[in-house]
């Protein structure tokens, strides 16, 4: 039970584009190596990012910021960030700070790729 | 309940620590698993999980600058966490011993606008904001020096 | 580790609280939490977690006999749990401030078939034979009156 | 999230034997409960008992206690006790005990069946 972890793999046909799985949870503590995993993945020329949210258990201001901030990051780059299936007490806590109406949300990898515009083959 | 004496328990913990933000799970998972036993909701004891979090973060990150560092062995951070139900209520007090929060931080409810204007690698300044938007009542008292104490209240519905 | 410091935290919970047995459940996962965010495997944590449940329900239900009960608004009782990690060891004190235990029970360490021939609606005294099995090291200080501490150590593997 | 609850179903063609399915933990609170209910259904004539273990969290000394002297009471009374599917947290803690050497336990519903003796239609 590591209290954070990711696995992560290309998207769609693009390179640019890809998945982090996310796993346990993302406080003040964790948010270091979520950010670590994430800037290592825009570095490497990823553009758009889709968090699969359904394994991550809590999540804090921290991880809400850090959020934010890839978000920021990838629209500058030209790309942009999708959010994937959040569990009820994630999504919650999203909702009742606003966080829903700001973040694209999407509850099927198919609908994630859409907001992306990314064509699978 | 009016003049009906309340014959369930009233129960009080104070939990004193010294920790680094590795045990902020614990920490809120303790609050938050307390409040579960007293009968919240899911969504409620989500709510409070979050709220005591950032108030303990905030201790561990902020009462205790570089100048404090050398007093605590091993980045350990002094705190205690106060909880107690009653009539309803949980009401969660998060203290430190640290350098204590200036005037603005007190009355900082920081809009969300402002945040989501602000343009940074990680976003800061949403833990006050959501543990008003979370909680029934939040107090904070703090002088420069003395530490900071939150309090926190919580309605079961 | 000879002479090299140990330079990872060694936390420190010290949690006084006045509960009935509904809040077993919050203390037990608290210090089994804190296990495992020290590292304890699956196994071992579940071990913590029933030996402390077991030391906490001794206090709620042995250390306050009915003499005591009036000091207690409903139903309360008053314990304190210590939890300390260093070196590879946690150490966890359950006190209460209750009527003490007798020789008998500081020296017990029953055999499991005594346990198996005794013929009741509910088998007990599997508690100190419990923490015995399950801690490495087990000791309890108590003399009649003054209240009973079991201190339980378990070393990390 | 009740902290203990159960679901209850007759077994096999036997008017005398039930399946008690566990929800939750048993401990020095919640134990109270469970002895409720098994009692309720031992007055009802229940002989032999299967106690779907599955959904069941944790287990303190409270609990094991009464489902040894659950075990007994049926014995006595011609019939039995077996457990059925502990997790495996549940199962470590009977068996750093010693209690699976003590307890019937079985793995699936056929062999908790069998090891009651009661034939399935
Ligand atoms: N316990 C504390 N001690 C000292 N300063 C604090 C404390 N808690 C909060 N602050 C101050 O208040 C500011 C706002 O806190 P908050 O809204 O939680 O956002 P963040 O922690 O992300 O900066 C902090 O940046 C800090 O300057
Ligand atoms: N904190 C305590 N205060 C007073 N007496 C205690 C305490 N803990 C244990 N005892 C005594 O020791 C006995 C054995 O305890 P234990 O092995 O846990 O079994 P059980 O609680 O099932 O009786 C108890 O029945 C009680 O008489």
């Amino acid at each position: 039970m590591k209290a954070f972890s990711f696995v992560s793999r290309e998207l769609g046909d693009q390179k640019d584009a890809a998945m982090f799985d996310l796993r346990g949870y993302i406080d003040a503590h964790t948010v270091i190596e979520f950010e670590r995993a994430v800037n290592a993945s825009i570095d490497g020329g990823v553009k758009s990012l889709v968090l699969d949210l359904s394994g991550l258990s809590y999540i804090s201001s921290a991880g809400i910021g850090a959020m934010m901030g890839l978000a920021r990051k990838l629209s500058q780059r030209g790309g942009d960030l999708v959010l994937l299936s959040p569990t009820q007490k994630v999504f919650a806590i999203l909702e009742g700070l606003g966080f829903t109406k700001i973040f694209k949300i999407a509850s099927s990898e198919t609908e994630a790729l859409e907001k992306l515009n990314i064509k699978v083959s | 309940m009016g003049n009906v004496p309340d014959n369930r328990p009233s129960p009080h913990f104070e939990l004193k620590c010294r920790v680094d933000s590795t045990m902020l799970r614990p920490l809120r998972e303790f609050v938050s698993n307390v409040a579960r036993t007293l009968g919240f909701s899911e969504k409620q004891v989500g709510e409070i999980e979050i709220c005591v979090d950032e108030a303990c973060a905030n201790a561990i990150e902020h009462a205790y600058p570089k100048t404090f560092e050398r007093e605590f062995a091993n980045g350990g951070r002094d705190l205690c966490i106060e909880v107690q139900y009653k009539n309803d209520e949980l009401v969660v007090r998060v203290r430190d011993y640290g350098c204590g929060a200036s005037e603005e931080m007190k009355s900082r409810l920081r809009d969300l606008n402002d945040y989501l204007a602000s343009d940074q690698e990680r976003y800061r300044g949403l833990g006050l904001y959501l543990m008003h938007k979370f909680m029934d009542r939040v107090t904070v008292q703090s002088s420069p020096g003395q530490g900071t104490t939150v309090e926190m209240t919580k309605v079961r519905k």
